[in-house]
């Protein structure tokens, strides 16, 4: 239980140097940046909108963030945040499990969040995430679409987040059809968009028509073969995911003299959700140390993206995607999470 | 997947992969000509892409369809200008070559990444709308079989980086200029007695390799990454470095290392889906196209001689 | 005017050392004139300045009596003055028409026109008599096609003043022969020659006047007609030189080198040695005349370890080294002087000190437990450097700051100061002037005196005729004839190096 | 002025620029360089936690420096030390958490597992150029390559059930103590800089007083000249490239060890191999320049860290200063020329 610390630390707080005795919240992101299209620039949107909330501004008296440019900077990076008396530091990546734990154990009266990890700390929440919920719509959504049964999957580097992804993703095109295949291909790396164009090229010119990515920066390449595509042939129907945040906007190509978008969806994780609610509770005094907080569908933590417009059949998919949603809110189903439980997944 | 249908994937995806390398090799290719070693080509690259990026985002609603091209110029010309200081240090002040190309690509990348920061206040640019296109060249891809191997679904980038590689050849070896370069990267002091300006050949060279290196990041960033940040380039410089070692110091040699990367990496990833490979740990892949660069260079290559005097500062009267 | 250049009372210096001083040099239309003096008198230096590579702090050049600045090369080249340079100023991978039209090609329509530069060339090296293969590599031919090369170059940009600097240093007998013709060509043809040479022969055969430079200081200019090389000698060196080197009779004792059916071929995997005999006994020098290529440097290679043979036998002491590796090759008592000290003797980049103990540096007292003691080395250094006269600031100088002459004596010194029972000498002597020749050809006398063998391969015959006590003469790999010194005449010698293998009394023949 | 004084102030004039210059740079693009320069100072040596951390970058960099000089020394050029470090870095960490050993033996083992995979992985371009002479600078490259994929493999299929990192390397084979930690307010300095300062030492021994120095260097010189006097050139050129490499996994053990503790699957290289070639070349190759400038790069680079914080400039700033600074050292004939022309003015 986080109960007791907390209200030592809120005391000590109280003491600081905070003038106004702001709850002041910060975190720290990985190597990909606070703009990365992804879970950072996700958290940092949540870290902002609660700022906002609560009159906080950005600064080392309300809300701030400090940016990785290697492995080696997120202890230094957490510490000096530590150092700086703020209320709430978040870890953005699994990748920083690590860190926080030590750091958590070194600063007993600071604390701590860490996203996509579990770190077994009185000091620290973990926020975990139910990717396969999310992804597992973006698979049904996948299946309704493609007209040529097959399906690609992109994954940036093989991961247990990652795997997530795919379990849920694999899951949800088999609940629609077990004959359609999904393709899947792991580009051993989060920023290499050539190898993303290369296997969005393979996969697109192997007759699959929808490609869902969890590959970070490498996605970038899938986007652009999608657009190219269709640039070329703007007849021609192919389809890519998003993931992380609604990925729209990478989608736009000007395409016989008409504007397409070739973003089909986008499995969203809202870390900007999940680092509200985290904030929020520890303002409260409610703070969920030494707990681990998942995020799925039920609590608005992962979700589907609006569908494309020019979707021939898009209500007929919503329709599908909400009963699905209502399934898994309703505790009926439960998505696998890793290739194992996918093997005994069966959407009966 | 029939043969042909692999062939299909693989040359499209070759060429797309090798023409940023190509145009960099070919740069590095001027400047060790000429006798300067030039390890800066990452930073040239991050430098052309950034400005290429930066200017497509600022230019693309005044110049349409033309804005990737421009915008290749324009990485061009800074790539250039960031190439003098390299110049400037290694001809004029005798610096450590290798030194100095650290110093271009550490320079390269803090320089763009704090610009970013400073025009966009945030570590990423936002995505170009208009970068090089997938494209059926018109004509070439209708011939049968060569058309659709070799003219479809591909870059126009890559047939003008192949293109310039032969000029460049054309440039090295049949020109005066080209003679003039080979022998001052191979003994500055003949090329002094015989009245050539050995500095200046080595300027014109080492603003070349920045030049094109600047066209390669700008190729990379317009037509594969869409965007720049800390991450574009990653390593291409070095890829680019080693297609010129690869390739003897020949442009055509260096180009057909960079096809050569280009078609192994393809192959990497299209590996996955050929049947005899389908069962394979993925790191096989993965490493595959560094593992068969390294037995090729083992295998068939045989030894590469550098520019006898690259590396060396040439100072009149020494010996 | 008589003179076409006059170089009146320059003065270059270099820091910490003045390279001319007050030098004066009058070249009339039409002669070869000579400019002889010891090694680092600065000769090269004052022909630099005349070609514009080095700018005079003072003194004045005139061109046809025309006052003028000559600030580069290419000044120079336009004044009609053209420079064969002491180490060859040659791009080893280009051809010999790439390297002549280097900076002043023929183009159509801005491309090289090669094939038009073939012809000129070839046209050129007609007229003047320099045979060269316009498309050959400047690798792959002889050091006397690069000197032609080097002459066309010249001719070429339509050079009327020529500076050859030391250009029989490296050729072979023949090859000076044909370069003695060619400038003769040349003066014919209304050129003016500067010559530099440490060779008096050849100053006597083919100059009209000489100019004497000591230290940097011109001792002045005479007449060849009115001089002689012992006057010319010492007029450079400042004392008596002796010629003729001093030498006892030679008591050969048992054999130390014994070479027997030995088969190398060479880079290109051709065979360079054939079936080669030789003996090398304890108390004698053996030198070995040949032309240049005739497997001397195989033959070097394979005794030393440095190239595989194919088969035979090479015994030192009575013990087997065929194919053994270099060190072994060393520690059974051998030692080398390389023909290329550059790429072989020495480390450049090493202080001289180091180099001495470039042989020995792993053994006791210089390495102990494989920690190096610097200290020992260094004595050792000293020791020798002054033992063998090796002008150096200091043995801590690297090696590549010393002059030819004087890295030379440094490695002479490392390998006779290891008492080595076989010497091997290869072109000891080259580029040196007389007076270090003299000490060198002193050196090699006293180790034969010691009781050692001395292998001398050398491409001079005044050389080999007067400091060996037996030569064999190598032809195409193989040993064809062994002479006497004091029998023989160079034109024998010329003839068997050619390959004419008759008969005459007084020749043995090597397979006997 | 002797050229010893002057090889002392040249860096320091260097260093003198370099943050002149970006100086200039912040006031142009208006930032406020009085307090990003004292925010870089306490990101550096503001308290023990940040000196702590300070050195223990410093311990890397070190190491990778002499990796590089090394090679340099005796005419190879590494450029793999980043692969190099990375199976070193997993080595270690494989012996750290494989047995159980008294630290005695522990400790020492798994140091020499990080130094021996680095061999290693440097002993394969070694052996290439030395048997079929393919130029090391692109072999090395590529297996800086090799190194990342199989670790990351290794890292999820052998050392753990598909996570991305391995467990915490066991007590006894730590570098990292209790002592430094209080000494220190838990940064993560370890044991690592005393066996830095050690290797310091043994390169300057190697090469400056062993037989096996003086032929490494001989034949980085000269081959030709090195066959005659009977070394062996190929099994030198192996033995360098060995002995640079068993600095590089030095450098990787030290942060398995020492600052992490585990090995993590990495997207990318982790730049210490890299920013040890400036650290090489600042530091002139030579013993005493690679400790300095190691100090300096490894105090801007967590320094940096901290000015977006405290002085909200872009920590890219000291990477340009860094680059700046490596550039006028490089060209320091510049400033030569002008420390002459002011010294011989002073004396007229
Ligand atoms: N580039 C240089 N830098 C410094 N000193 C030099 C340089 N070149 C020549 N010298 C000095 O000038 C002196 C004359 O050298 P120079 O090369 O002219 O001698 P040389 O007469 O040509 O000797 P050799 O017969 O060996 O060719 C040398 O003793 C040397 O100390
Ligand atoms: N860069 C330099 N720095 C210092 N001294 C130099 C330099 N270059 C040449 N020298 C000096 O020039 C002098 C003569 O050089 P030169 O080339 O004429 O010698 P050499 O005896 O003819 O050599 P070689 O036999 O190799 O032709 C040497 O004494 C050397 O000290
Ligand atoms: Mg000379
Ligand atoms: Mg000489």
């Amino acid at each position: 239980g986080g109960g007791e610390g907390n209200e030592a630390t809120d005391g000590d707080n109280g003491g600081g140097d905070s003038t106004e005795n702001n709850f002041t919240v910060a975190m720290v992101t990985d190597v990909g940046g606070v703009d990365d299209k992804s879970f950072n620039q996700s958290a940092w949107e949540g870290i902002q909108a609660f700022g906002e909330e609560n009159g906080l501004e950005k600064g080392t008296d309300g809300y701030n963030y400090l940016q990785s440019q290697s492995d080696a900077d997120y202890s230094t990076n957490l510490n000096n945040l530590v150092r700086q008396d703020f209320d709430l530091v978040f870890g953005i990546g699994f990748m920083m499990e690590g860190a926080v734990d030590e750091i958590a154990q070194q600063q007993a009266d600071a604390h701590f969040s860490i996203i996509d990890a579990v770190v077994d700390q009185p000091n620290v929440a973990s926020v975990l995430f139910k990717e396969q919920e999310a992804s597992f719509l973006a698979g049904v959504a996948a299946a309704l679409t493609t007209e040529t049964n097959k399906i690609g999957f992109i994954g940036g580097m093989e991961s247990e987040v990652i795997e997530r992804f795919e379990a849920g993703f694999r899951a949800g095109v088999q609940a629609v059809d077990p004959a359609i295949t999904v393709d899947v291909q792991y580009a051993g790396a989060f920023d290499k968009a050539e190898l993303g164009q290369t296997i969005a090229s393979t996969m697109y010119s192997s007759d699959i028509d929808v490609i869902f990515h969890a590959a970070g920066g490498t996605g970038n390449g899938l986007f652009k073969e999608a657009r190219d595509l269709k640039a070329n042939d703007p007849e021609r129907k192919i389809w890519a995911i998003g993931v992380d945040s609604d990925q729209t906007a990478e989608g736009v190509v000007e395409a016989g003299g008409e504007e397409h978008n070739i973003v089909l969806t986008s499995a969203m994780k809202r870390v900007d959700v999940a680092v509200q609610d985290v904030a929020k509770h520890a303002m409260d005094g409610d703070f969920p140390g030494g707990e681990t907080t998942t995020y799925g569908l039920a609590q608005d933590g992962v979700g589907l993206a609006p569908l494309n417009e020019e979707l021939e059949n898009k209500a007929d998919i919503e329709t599908a995607v909400n009963e699905w949603i209502e399934k898994i809110k309703a505790g009926d189903l439960t998505i696998p999470g890793t290739l194992a439980e996918l093997e005994t997944f069966s959407a009966e | 997947m029939s043969f042909m249908d692999i062939l299909v994937i693989i040359i499209p995806s070759t060429l797309l992969w090798a023409a940023p390398l190509i145009f960099t090799a070919l740069g590095g290719t001027f400047s060790e000509r000429s006798g300067v070693v030039n390890i800066g080509l990452e930073g040239l690259m991050v430098i052309g892409a950034f400005s290429a990026i930066v200017f497509n985002l600022t230019f693309v609603d005044a110049l349409g369809a033309w804005t990737p091209w421009v915008s290749l110029l324009v990485a061009m010309a800074v790539g250039a200008l960031f190439s003098l200081i390299h110049a400037v240090a290694s001809i004029t002040f005798r610096a450590d070559q290798t030194v100095s190309g650290v110093a271009i690509n550490l320079l390269a990348v803090g320089v763009s990444l704090f610009l970013v920061k400073f025009f966009y206040d945030k570590g990423q640019t936002d995505i170009i709308q208009k970068g090089f296109s997938k494209i059926d060249i018109p004509v070439l891809s209708d011939i049968p079989v060569i058309g659709e191997l070799f003219f479809s679904n591909t870059y126009y980038t890559s047939f003008v980086a192949i293109f310039v590689a032969v000029i460049a050849w054309y440039i090295i070896y049949k020109t005066p200029f080209g003679l003039r370069l080979r022998a001052v990267g191979e003994h500055p002091m003949a090329a002094d007695t015989m009245g050539i300006n050995v500095t200046k050949i080595r300027y014109i060279a080492v603003v070349l390799s920045g030049a094109l290196g600047g066209i390669g990041g700008g190729v990379y960033a317009q037509s594969i990454s869409s965007d720049f940040g800390h991450a574009t380039i990653s390593g291409q410089g070095f890829m680019a470095l080693a297609a010129m070692i690869f390739g003897k110091w020949h442009p055509l040699g260096a180009m057909g290392a960079a096809l050569f990367f280009g078609f192994a990496q393809s192959l990497s990833i299209i590996g996955n889906s050929l049947p005899f490979l389908e069962n394979i740990p993925n790191v096989y892949l993965l490493i595959a196209p560094y593992v068969l660069t390294i037995l090729a260079l083992t295998g068939f290559i045989g030894r590469a001689d550098a520019p006898k005097a690259s590396g060396v500062p040439y100072i009149k009267g020494s010996r | 005017m008589e003179y076409v250049i006059e170089m009146l009372n320059i003065r270059k210096e270099f820091p910490g050392i003045v390279a001319n001083d007050n030098i004066t040099l009058q070249l009339k239309q039409g002669e070869i004139h000579a400019l002889l003096g010891e090694n680092g008198a600065g000769k090269s230096t004052l022909m630099n300045v005349l070609f514009g590579l080095y700018q005079p702090e003072k003194g004045e050049i005139r061109v046809n009596g025309k006052p003028v600045q000559i600030t580069n090369p290419n000044i120079a080249n336009e004044l009609g003055i053209g420079m064969v340079h002491q180490h060859f100023m040659l791009v080893d991978k280009f051809t010999v028409t790439e390297n002549i039209i280097l900076g002043k090609e023929t183009t159509s329509r801005g491309s090289i026109d090669i094939k038009k530069a073939e012809k000129d060339v070839r046209e050129i090296s007609e007229k003047y008599g320099l045979a060269v293969d316009p498309q050959a590599t400047i690798s792959d031919i002889s050091v006397g096609m690069q000197q032609r090369v080097e002459i066309l170059k010249t001719l070429y940009r339509g050079a009327e003043i020529l500076i050859f600097d030391e250009p029989t240093a490296v050729l072979t007998p023949q090859e000076i022969k044909e370069l003695i013709q060619i400038m003769k060509t040349l003066i014919k043809e209304g050129k003016s020659i500067i010559l530099i040479t440490h060779k008096l022969k050849e100053i006597m055969e083919v100059c009209d006047r000489v100019t004497v430079i000591r230290k940097g200081v011109g001792i002045g200019t005479v007449n060849v007609s009115e001089t002689n090389p012992n006057d010319l000698a010492s007029l450079m060196v400042g004392r008596e030189v002796t010629f003729k080197t001093e030498k006892t009779e030679a008591k050969p004792e048992q054999g130390v080198l014994e070479i027997n059916g030995l088969n190398v071929k060479d880079s290109r995997g051709l065979p360079a040695v054939n079936n080669l005999n030789l003996e090398v006994k304890a108390g004698e020098i053996v030198g070995i005349a040949g032309v240049d290529g005739n497997g001397q440097s195989e033959l070097i290679e394979a005794i030393t370890g440095l190239r595989k043979s194919e088969s035979g036998s090479i015994k030192l002491n009575g013990k087997e080294i065929i194919n053994m590796p270099p060190r072994k090759v060393t520690e059974a008592g051998t030692g080398h002087i390389p023909q290329d000290r550059h790429k072989h003797g020495l480390v450049l980049d090493y202080p001289i000190g180091a180099n001495i103990a470039l042989q020995t540096y792993y053994k006791r007292p210089f390495s102990k437990g494989g920690v190096l003691n610097y200290k020992e080395i260094y004595k050792k250094a000293k020791s020798l450097i002054k033992e063998y006269d090796v002008r150096t600031p200091s043995e801590y100088t690297l090696a590549r700051a010393l002059s030819g002459g004087n890295q030379q004596k440094a490695i002479i010194g490392r390998e006779i100061d290891r008492n080595p029972d076989l010497l091997i000498a290869a072109q000891p002597t080259r580029g040196l002037d007389v007076g270090a020749i003299e000490f060198i050809h002193k050196r090699l006398i006293e180790q034969r005196d010691n009781g050692k063998a001395v292998l001398l391969i050398s491409f001079e015959l005044d050389e080999i005729i007067n400091v060996s006590d037996k030569i064999a003469v190598i032809y195409e790999g193989e040993i064809v004839a062994i002479v006497d010194p004091k029998t023989t005449t160079e034109q024998e010698l010329g003839l068997l190096m050619a390959g004419s293998n008759q008969k005459k009394e007084g020749v043995q023949h090597a397979d006997v | 002025m002797s050229n010893r004084t002057k090889n002392i102030i040249v860096p320091i004039i260097a260093v003198l620029l370099g943050m002149l210059v970006g100086t200039i740079i912040m006031l142009i693009t208006g930032y406020d360089p009085v307090a990003a320069f004292g925010a870089l100072w306490n990101g550096a040596f503001g308290d023990s936690y940040f000196t702590g951390e300070t050195i223990r970058q410093i311990t890397p960099y070190i190491l990778a420096g002499l990796a590089v000089a090394f090679a340099f020394r005796t005419g190879l050029f590494n450029i793999g030390v980043e692969g190099q470090l990375i199976v070193g870095w997993l080595a270690a960490v494989w012996v750290g958490v494989a047995f159980e050993l008294p630290k005695v033996i522990h400790l020492p083992l798994a140091v020499l597992a990080g130094a021996a995979a680095g061999a290693l992985w440097a002993f394969i371009p070694g052996l290439l150029k030395a048997r079929f002479r393919v130029h090391e600078v692109i072999v090395t490259i590529m297996m800086n390559y090799v190194a990342l994929h199989v670790t990351n493999y290794i890292i999820r299929s052998v050392l753990s059930e598909s996570s991305d990192r391995t467990e915490l390397v066991h007590q006894s084979a730590s570098l990292r103590s209790p002592f430094f930690e209080s000494l220190t307010d838990y940064s993560r300095l370890h044991w690592g800089i005393f066996i830095a300062l050690i290797c310091v030492f043994i390169m300057w021994f190697i090469l400056e007083k062993t037989s096996r120095g003086y032929e490494l260097k001989a034949v980085g010189f000269n081959q030709h000249a090195s066959e005659y006097a009977g070394m062996n050139v190929k099994s030198n050129i192996i033995i360098s490239m060995v002995i640079s490499g068993a600095f590089a996994g030095l450098a990787g053990a030290m942060e398995g060890l020492g600052t992490f503790g585990y090995a993590a699957t990495k997207g990318g290289f982790t730049g210490v191999g890299f920013d040890g070639i400036a650290v090489a070349l600042l530091g002139a190759n030579g013993p005493i320049g690679i400790i300095l400038a190691a100090i300096l790069f490894g105090s801007l680079k967590v320094g940096a860290l901290n000015m977006p914080l405290e002085a909200g400039v872009p920590n890219e700033l000291v990477d340009i200063i860094i680059a700046l600074i490596v550039f006028f050292v490089a060209a320091s004939y510049m400033i030569r020329m002008f420390i002459d022309r002011i010294s011989k003015k002073g004396v007229k």
